[in-house]
């Protein structure tokens, strides 16, 4: 064991030196009775009390005892170590000893200032003492360590405190790293008008420093840029990883020209106008940013076009229908859709589930919009493929599936052809669906586009009969089968087989084929999907005089389109819930007489997740009737291609294809569409058809067919949109021609007019915010906008970093009666700088938002301020900016201006006589917190305006102020962040939440974390002037460190014996520096001092005590705690 | 879930309209209440003014006795008053909060051998309304709906102040979104919890009658054709004292002052009778065109 | 150190019969009057900073705690919890950053490992656990550390004194008389 | 001239310390060879009469195993105190306590509650229980006080060395006995055993891995254990990395984890505390509630990480008798009451 060891002689010879502090310590701790005491204390030579111990006399006092050789230890009681530790070391080491043979005990913070009577404190002082000196008698000579410091340093935020640290020190000709998390520098200072108290321009102080910052060559500055990171890179410095968030616009090459903005057509709310003014959806936040670049703000795809199966960009054509931008739109509809006006008219539109629009009223007519184009372009042609390939390829079946899988192979530059078994081509396109809906010529002109660009189409060729499939292998480089699904399932009832009694499709399929005919007067429809109520319209349109759809489950469950559903009742078809076909009655002379039905009731939900129809025993009943139509879906006609395939089939008699490709079990041939799924959408059997086409390209490229294919197909956007505030405007209903002429097979909607498209395009609310019309790219010359660009991750290291993160202004909704966001006349301040800024949203006019000028105006102090609901503390800047403001609101509008205090708190250079120039001025100032801001006009000349009620403490009464324009001056608070971003960097946060420093007098701009400074407003609320100076400081920090070159360590490290260590390696895994490794020769583990921060954990944990830490032994704890506990 | 149903003394009197309109309409709602039996004065007004302690005791024999009638564990006390709403919520927030005072209340239970555990939540019927059964399913349940009709919704201070339990101290917003729910419009007013002068009315009318006339006299200018309330005191100052307010201030005041369940009810289709509209003494409107359709139902 | 390093230090001799172990001898039942004594192990970069942040806000606070310095709650040994009981304190305190904010980033998460565990052995070994208190507190909370030091106080008040059957360990008097003459034992 | 005298005597202990002896095997010959044993109750017929004719210091070295529990073992350890110039705690039991002194986590009375009335296997119709003296027709009959507390040999007596083990190993009886004879010892106060912890010599010790981190603590039976693999890898609470070593590590070559019979090294004053403390540092988890529920996994903490020295422990045990006592209130000063002081805080006044 160790023994106390001065380089003098045998035995320590301890000094303790009590201090007064002036009255702090001697005004409650018996400093007589504690020097009694300490001269009891073992070794204990010297024991002397003097009145302020850290001044040069008193620092003199322990070095003339040293050198005199009275003592050759020290113990101070005096403040805490985290005050004066260094300054008694360094005492201590004057007086010709090892600055470590020193205790300190702290009997100021943790004795007098904190306890109430004086005996207690006395007594607890003593114990301190008593603890330091025996501590002390086992501390041993101890060396500082020296480490380097990285000479480049970070700056974090580029507001005026960033850019002011980054210049001075890039001045001094050191490396700057400056990170901005907005797209321009200047923060909130390049919102303001004006400063106070000189009145000055801001922008004329703060422009000239943003350009310098810009052409610095020591400042490398990174905008739109967040630090991601920040580890430790040696024991002293950092390795900060950096993010550069994509802004869609190449840095470099982007000339700020600006007509990317004027194409550009999405306007939002202006972050910097602070929602005054709009801007674009690629954008500048103003005219003077720097760097002179632009950066498109996007949100992700928008819900509708994540929802569409093949990606149609909705909000693209939308945005453009809205800006009246026709063509344009068509450009983009197809851009991914071969088919748009089969899609506007018949698509069951999924896109419109997930409409944001739908949160507050209802979602938007995608497809009518859609519609509206290419009915406005009724001969738009369809891209010329770029490329030419030789290889042909077959597709069977020309349905949506087919023609998708064929646009798709084209426009990579195959020749594909397509085989129809119908004499038309479309599939159910043309046969399933009635033309009523969908107009024949409509098919006909896109199938005659599709043909125009070079896709031949086989109608009467049924493959099976007429061609092979072996043969198509053979003649084509690949085959897709895309035959849908078109033989009907079976009521499997008794007499299904009577004349009358028809199929959907087979019915929909004769009428669609020859035209319409009689079927009968009563016809029953069973079924409730789509095709029932295409069915019973049909049925209508053939003369029927009563059409009944019988369906088993309730209105709530019908699969088919509500919308639908409604039309087909408007046109006179009925409806019989609830009720199962149980047999058809007639003979073959009379053909169908009547249905036999069953009452059902609903019973537990089945696979599909909806409740399963149980039928009621008995409860059987007649449906006299003298046609009946069947829709109860169908299966892929397999036996037309003629029986074995050797293609593999499910269980439900559909191809069987790979999810991801679509290739079958035979190579070269893919399947998709209703003929793999069942029956199902159009847009999904096209999606089928693209996919295939996606993998014959892929198959044919002899590229991997499944690689990066996730995003194909419908998914859910993650983000949230606040839809608070949208004002509710209903869907516009398409227009349709009236009922009676909805007896022939005349189209029912006649679609919408320009100005109903543009009205309900309007309602958009830009849930992608860039719509992604790449109108810019079009429009830049410099080529830099890139859609495809992604965030990136840039990693430096550093020696010191600047965090100077700044503020966020409080939210005056927190407090609702002062009526900020409920009547339009209440502003922030921050709304009013912008107001007031000649290069603001409305030119530096004080407006209303009626335009008008204000003829009295109230201003209100602390909103958010000293007051316990919000923030306790003051914000400092709130009483001069509302001077400011009050001085360019009354300037500009001679206006009456009302100022509401508690206290005017004017305290620096110049204020006071600013304060006493806006009195000269004229403006008003009524002391007293003010209760609320309403509009309860209780005498005439209080209406129309916002009443201000408030105590006037110095005349004691209640005011009401009548005032057109409220401004709310609040408060400073943290970045909404600020937890987060200090956790990162290993500081913490004071009260308030805003960065702490290290010492609130001698150490202002540190922190805790070595190497880490703060300045500005993220440190606590404070004016431009302080933050510049505080910047100053900080930079001044940053550049001692630099040029001296190292830092001094604490030599607090831990240390192995290793000796004794027995490699059980326990504390290895505990060292968050990875300072501990196991040798594997010695078979110990082994210390890296230079890694080690001194925390000790191994030491606590190392079970055999090999382990131990300098200045912390554990002998010198146990000392310590014997010592705080040796009551006398 | 069945809820315990603390009347206290105003609904069981002079605004027994309250509690006939509260029962019916959660009836149309199918939720269950259960009136607290063997209830007693909730401790408000003169109580709490003269000694606190006492109105606690008053108050937490009621919890108590909450407690021990309910076989749900924390169960709900839905109390309509506002003042026993305040005062039963005080009570509970004082005992969880303040040893003293709940040492010597326990105390005091203790000689009534009652014990509370602390487990009661104090709930006002608007509260439950909203939170629990929902705007949308009040929605779906509309018979009646009240096109047409203005309403001025009037909290008065107690329900929000001082604990915000359930809506905004300044703007409350929940009794204008259930109202909505009716088919009603809402007016937007700035004094939805300004005083209604409570018991001054009785004590210093001269300060009384202006506090109600402000209100009366506001929602009457923002063109409301009746004022919700959700307070007895309230609902009794804005109607009875009308005639008064109009000789003071020489205008002639005609505005329906009815509690919100009534409108509810109303909107559900229950009977005027049972909703007790026919003790208001401004009768309401023909504009709700509820009244025709509730006798169909009737 | 060797096995009765801990009598063997060189101010042994000086210290005899004051604080040195056994410190309870004499204690028990019919003692002087005495406060409860709480021994508080705080970390240098919250817990005890906040302790001078309390101090320069003047919040007085009961005095029977004596803080410890650490670097880190994760330097905290049980062996030094134990010691602390063993020497007379009554209650122990342990004070570290918030999780999360540890200035090693880790070390907090160990004290309250070892916290969990030695809880459970207290308790085992007829010790309230409520003598023995974790709290995370940051630099900034100095009203923390007030609040936390009263309740301490006011807990162990009630509790009452901690005593702990004294375990003299014998010493040959040979090694005494070889410590009186200045020599060093036990040295490895 | 005359061989050197040597006695061995048992407290409370197993037995087991003995055998240890025997197990010198043939180098037992060389022992007797070398000394002359005058005293060893279990293996020759000696009365304690023989040890009170001796004169002070006639015995030069005496081995005592067993911990102090009764009147009886205290007094012949304070006999052979005095006759012997060397007395060396032999074995777990009187270096630390042992086993034996785990009954310091219950006090006499319920001991003897336990023992002589509720355990199953009694039958003591009148419950009797032993009692320092009783008179059988006229005769006082006497039976050594049993003590409320278990002790070690060096709470009781002064101790000149230790030989640690459970029971200590041959090859530390060897080595002491050697060093004896040799007259090469430590310093007095001394463990006779390695300083180094148990892992330096485990045969498992290549197998640990460098960062062990225990998502789970599992007890022999529960596993199938790996005969190669370190131990505490496989999630058993081995206390080897806190255990001095000299023993070679028998137990866990037989798929036992270390006990910590040979106790801590000279570095660490509390077994427990520290075995604890490097246990509990492993626990795989930063999440509060989970960390509890892992350490909830080790059953018996005390049995564990006091399984052979309770009565050693820093904590040694409570008073049993005076728990819950007020602090006395002499002229102390007034409690301070809580809240104390709240009214003067001046939110971060400095001067």
């Amino acid at each position: 064991m160790s023994t106390p060891e001065p380089k003098t002689n045998g035995a320590p010879k301890i000094g303790v030196y009590v201090c007064h502090c002036g009255v702090n310590i001697a005004a409650k701790v018996h400093i007589a009775e504690v020097i009694e005491f300490a001269q009891t204390l073992p070794f204990v030579t010297v024991a002397q009390e003097y009145k302020f111990m850290c001044s040069d006399p008193g620092q003199e006092l322990i070095q003339k005892d040293l050198r005199e050789g009275r003592i050759n230890r020290v113990v101070v009681a005096s403040c805490s170590p985290l005050m004066h530790e260094m300054t008694f070391r360094r005492a201590t080491a004057e007086g010709g000893q090892n600055p470590f043979f020193f205790q300190m005990a702290n009997i100021r913070e943790h004795v007098s200032w904190v306890t109430a009577d004086g005996h207690q404190a006395t007594e607890k002082a003593k114990a301190l003492i008593a603890a330091a000196v025996r501590r002390v008698a086992f501390h041993k000579p101890l060396e500082k360590k020296r480490v380097p410091v990285h000479p480049h340093v970070l700056v974090v935020g580029a507001g005026i405190a960033g850019i002011e640290a980054a210049l001075k020190i890039a001045d001094a000709g050191k490396k700057v790293y400056l990170v901005e998390r907005e797209p321009t520098i200047g923060g909130h200072m390049a919102q303001f008008d004006k400063c106070f108290p000189t009145l000055d321009c801001a922008a004329c102080i703060l422009t000239p420093k943003m350009t310098q910052v810009c052409v610095h060559p020591n400042i490398e500055l990174m905008t739109y840029s967040e630090v991601e990171s920040v580890e430790p890179y040696d024991l002293r410095n950092f390795k900060v990883k950096i993010r550069r968030k994509a802004r869609f616009v190449n840095e470099d090459t982007c000339t700020g020209c600006a007509l990317c903005a004027d194409v550009c057509p999405v306007s939002v709310l202006s972050e910097f106008d602070e929602g005054l003014g709009m801007r674009k959806a690629i954008y500048r936040p103003f005219p003077q940013a720097v760097p002179n670049i632009f950066t498109i703000s996007r949100r992700g795809t928008p819900p509708c076009q994540a929802a569409c199966s093949i990606h149609q960009n909705a909000q693209g054509y939308i945005t453009l229908i809205a800006q009246g931008k026709f063509k344009e739109a068509l450009d983009v509809i197809l851009r991914d859709n071969p088919l748009p006006s089969i899609c506007g008219r018949i698509c069951t539109h999924p896109c419109t589930v997930n409409c944001t629009r739908a949160d507050v009223d209802e979602p938007l007519s995608i497809p009518g919009l859609k519609r509206f184009i290419t009915d406005l372009f009724p001969n738009y042609k369809l891209p010329q493929p770029a490329v030419e390939r030789p290889e042909k390829i077959a597709i069977v079946g020309s349905g949506p599936a087919g023609l998708m899988c064929a646009y798709e192979l084209r426009q990579r530059g195959f020749h594909p052809v397509i085989f129809e078994a119908q004499p038309v081509a479309g599939g159910m396109l043309s046969v399933g669906i009635p033309a009523f809906r969908l107009p024949r010529d409509v098919i006909k002109a896109e199938i005659d586009r599709l043909k125009e660009i070079g896709i031949e189409i086989k109608t009467n060729t049924p493959v099976g009969t007429a061609v092979t499939i072996e043969q198509l292998r053979k003649q084509y480089a690949a085959v897709f089968i895309g035959i849908g699904a078109h033989v009907e399932r079976k009521l499997k009832v008794p007499g299904e087989a009577l004349p009358n009694v028809w199929g959907g499709i087979e019915f929909l399929r004769k009428v669609n084929l020859e035209g319409p005919f009689k079927l009968g007067k009563k016809v029953l429809v069973i079924g409730g999907g789509n095709s029932a109520l295409d069915a019973a319209r049909t049925a209508l349109r053939c003369g029927a005089e009563e059409v009944t759809i019988v369906y088993r489950r309730t209105r709530a469950e019908m699969p088919a389109d509500p919308k639908e559903v409604e039309a087909a009742e408007e046109e006179g078809a009925k409806m019989l819930f609830l009720t199962a076909p149980k047999a058809i009655l007639g003979n073959k002379e009379t053909g169908v007489t009547a249905l036999e039905c069953l009452k059902m009731k609903l019973g537990a939900p089945d696979a599909s997740g909806r409740p399963a129809p149980e039928p009621i025993p008995n409860s059987e009943f007649v449906l006299s009737c003298d046609a009946i139509i069947a829709t109860i879906g169908q299966v892929p006609d397999l036996a037309s291609l003629g029986g074995k395939l050797g293609i593999e089939m499910t269980k439900w008699g559909t191809f069987k294809a790979d999810e991801l490709t679509l290739e079958t079990n035979m190579p070269g041939v893919f399947a998709g569409g209703d003929c793999v799924t069942g029956p199902d959408v159009v847009v999904n059997a096209m999606y089928a058809g693209k996919k295939a086409a996606i993998s014959i390209d892929r198959y044919l490229n002899k590229v991997d067919m499944r690689a990066g294919r996730e995003h194909e197909g419908p998914y859910r956007t993650e983000y949230a949109i606040d839809t608070s505030g949208t004002t509710v405007q209903r869907q516009i209903p398409m227009p349709a021609i009236e009922l009676a002429r909805r007896r022939t097979f005349d189209e029912v909607h006649t679609g919408y007019t320009q100005e109903l498209a543009i009205a309900e395009a309007k309602r958009c609310l830009d849930c992608g915010i860039c719509c992604d019309c790449r109108l810019c790219a079009t429009i830049c010359e410099a080529k830099a906008i890139n859609y495809e660009m992604k965030d990136e991750i840039e990693e430096i290291v550093v020696g010191s970093i600047i965090l100077a993160t700044g503020f966020k202004p409080f939210d005056a909704r927190r407090i609702p009666r002062y009526g900020y966001g409920k009547y339009p006349n209440v502003y922030t301040a921050l709304e009013a700088e912008r107001m007031t800024n000649s290069a603001g949203p409305t030119s530096g006019e004080i407006r209303l938002r009626d335009g008008s000028k204000p003829k009295a105006v109230g201003i209100i102090h602390c909103v958010g301020s000293r007051d316990r609901n919000y923030n306790s503390y003051c914000s400092r800047v709130c009483c001069l900016y509302s001077l400011k403001l009050a001085h360019l609101i009354k300037e500009r509008t001679h206006a009456e201006v009302y100022n509401f205090y508690i206290d005017m708190r004017v305290p620096g250079k110049a204020y006071e006589e600013f304060y006493d120039r806006m009195l000269e001025e004229g403006i008003h100032f009524i002391r007293g917190r003010v209760a609320e801001v309403t509009d309860h006009a209780m005498t005439p000349d209080e209406e129309g305006k916002l009443v201000i009620r408030a105590e006037d403490t110095l005349i004691g009464v209640i005011r009401r102020i009548p005032v057109d324009m409220v401004v709310l001056a609040v408060g400073l608070e943290p970045q909404a962040d600020a937890d987060e971003v200090r956790r990162k960097f290993y500081i913490s946060c004071g009260s308030g939440g805003f960065f702490l420093e290290r010492h609130p007098k001698l150490a202002p701009v540190q922190t805790f974390a070595d190497g880490i400074f703060i300045a500005g407003a993220c440190q606590g609320p404070k004016d431009i002037q302080d933050t510049i100076a505080q910047a100053g400081a900080t930079a001044a920090e940053a550049l001692v460190l630099i040029d001296r070159g190292f830092v001094e360590l604490e030599p607090n490290t831990a240390f192995i014996q290793e000796e004794l260590c027995s490699g059980c390696k326990t504390c290895i895994p505990l060292c968050p520096f990875n300072a501990i490794s196991f040798n594997a020769e010695k078979s110990v583990a082994v210390m890296n001092e230079a890694l080690c921060k001194g925390c000790g954990t191994c030491v606590a944990t190392c079970p055999s005590g090999a382990a131990q830490q300098h200045l912390f032994t554990d002998e010198q704890i146990y000392e310590e705690i014997e010592g705080v506990l040796s009551y006398v | 879930m069945k809820y315990l149903y603390y009347p206290g003394c105003s609904l069981k009197g002079t605004n027994r309209a309250y509690e006939e309109s509260v029962l019916a309409a959660f009836q149309a709602l199918a939720i269950e209440v259960e009136e607290l039996e063997d209830w007693n004065c909730c401790g408000a007004t003169a109580y709490m003014a003269v000694d606190e302690m006492k109105s606690f005791a008053l108050a937490a024999r009621n919890l108590a006795l909450a407690e021990r009638q309910s076989r749900a564990d924390g169960p709900t006390l839905m109390a309509p008053c506002s003042g026993c709403y305040l005062v039963l919520s005080k009570t509970q927030h004082y005992l969880e909060e303040y040893s003293e005072v709940s040492r010597t209340i326990d105390g005091a239970l203790q000689a009534a051998r009652l014990s509370y555990s602390r487990k009661v939540h104090v709930r006002h019927p608007l509260d439950i309304l909203i939170n629990e059964v929902g705007v949308q399913t009040i929605a779906q349940k509309v018979r009646q709906p009240l096109a047409g009709l203005k309403v001025a919704c009037y909290y008065g201070c107690q329900i929000v102040r001082p604990y915000a339990a359930f809506d905004d101290q300044v703007n409350p917003t929940t009794m204008d979104r259930l109202i909505r729910a009716l088919g009603a419009e809402t007016v937007d007013w700035p004094l939805k919890t300004r005083c209604c002068g409570g018991s001054l009315m009785g004590t210093l009318q001269e300060v009384g009658v202006p506090l109600s006339y402000i209100l009366v006299k506001e929602a009457q200018k923002r063109g409301a054709d009746v004022v919700a309330t959700a307070c007895p005191l309230c609902q009794f100052n804005l109607e009875c004292y009308q005639d008064k307010m109009s000789q003071q201030f020489k205008e002639r005041l005609q505005l329906p002052v009815a509690y919100f369940t009534q409108l509810l009810g109303l909107a559900l289709g229950v009977p005027e009778r049972r909703l007790g509209l026919h003790r208001l003494l401004i009768p309401l409107p023909y504009a709700a065109k509820g009244r025709g359709g509730a006798h169909v139902h009737a | 150190m060797s096995e009765k390093s801990l009598d063997l230090t060189p101010q042994s001799p000086s210290l005899k019969g004051r604080g040195s172990s056994p410190p309870s001898l004499g204690e028990g039942a019919g003692e002087r009057s005495r406060e409860p004594r709480i021994v508080a192990f705080f970390c240098t970069w919250c817990t005890y900073t906040a302790a001078d942040l309390a101090g320069m806000s003047r919040m007085t606070y009961a005095p029977n705690a004596r803080i410890v310095r650490f670097m880190c709650s994760g330097r905290v040994d049980p062996q030094f919890v134990l010691k602390a009981f063993q020497e007379g304190a009554d209650g122990v305190l342990i004070g570290g950053c918030h999780p999360g904010d540890c200035h090693y980033q880790a070390g907090n998460y160990n004290a309250l490992r070892r916290y969990t565990l030695l809880k459970r052995l207290l308790t085992e070994m007829g010790i309230e656990p409520e003598r023995l208190r974790l709290e995370w507190i940051s630099a900034s909370e100095g009203d923390r550390v007030q609040r936390v030091m009263n309740e301490m106080a006011e807990k162990i008040r009630q509790l009452g004194p901690l005593h702990l059957e004294p375990a003299p360990r014998h010493v040959p008097a040979k090694q005494l008389e070889a410590v009186a003459v200045g020599q060093q034992g036990g040295a490895r | 001239m005359s061989k050197p005298k040597v006695g061995f005597y048992w407290c409370a202990s197993c037995g087991g310390c003995e055998e240890a002896v025997v197990d010198l095997a043939e180098d037992v010959l060389k022992v007797v060879e070398a000394v002359d044993i005058v005293f060893w109750p279990v293996a020759l017929d000696f009365k304690r009469a023989d040890v009170e004719a001796l004169r002070d210091g006639e015995l030069a070295v005496c081995f005592l195993n067993g911990a102090i529990r009764t009147s009886e073992q205290e007094e012949m350890a304070e006999l052979l105190r005095k006759k012997s110039q060397l007395l060396i705690a032999f074995g777990s039991c009187s270096h630390l306590g042992g086993i034996p002194g785990l009954a310091n986590l219950h006090d006499r009375e319920s001991i003897f509650e336990y023992v002589y009335r509720q355990a199953p296997s009694v039958t003591n119709a009148e419950g009797v229980v032993p009692q320092p003296a009783t008179t059988v027709n006229g005769q006082t009959v006497t039976l050594p006080e049993f003590r409320d507390t278990v002790k070690t040999l060096d709470q009781t007596v002064e101790v000149d060395y230790y030989l640690p083990g459970c029971p200590p190993p041959v090859k530390l009886i060897v080595n002491a006995v050697m060093a004896i004879l040799e007259n090469k010892l430590p310093p007095t106060g001394t463990v006779l055993a390695p300083d180094v912890a148990l892992c330096e010599e485990c045969p498992r010790k290549a197998t640990k891995p460098d960062k062990l981190a225990l998502k789970e603590l599992k007890r022999p039976h529960q596993i199938l254990m790996d005969p190669e693999q370190c131990l505490l890898a496989q999630g058993l609470l081995c206390l080897g990395p806190a255990t001095r070593s000299g023993c070679d590590a028998p137990c866990v070559s037989a798929n036992m984890p270390c006990t910590g019979c040979l106790g801590p090294t000279s570095r660490v004053k509390d077994y427990g505390a520290k075995a604890m403390s490097a246990i509990a540092s492993l626990v795989d988890s930063e999440d509060e509630k989970e960390i509890a529920t892992l350490i909830e996994q080790i059953v018996d903490p005390v049995g564990t990480f006091y399984r052979y020295s309770l009565p050693a422990s820093l904590l040694h045990r409570r008073v049993r008798n005076l728990t819950h006592s007020p602090f006395p209130q002499g002229k102390g000063s007034p409690p301070p009451s809580l809240g104390e002081g709240q009214g003067e805080r001046s939110g971060g006044a400095q001067t």
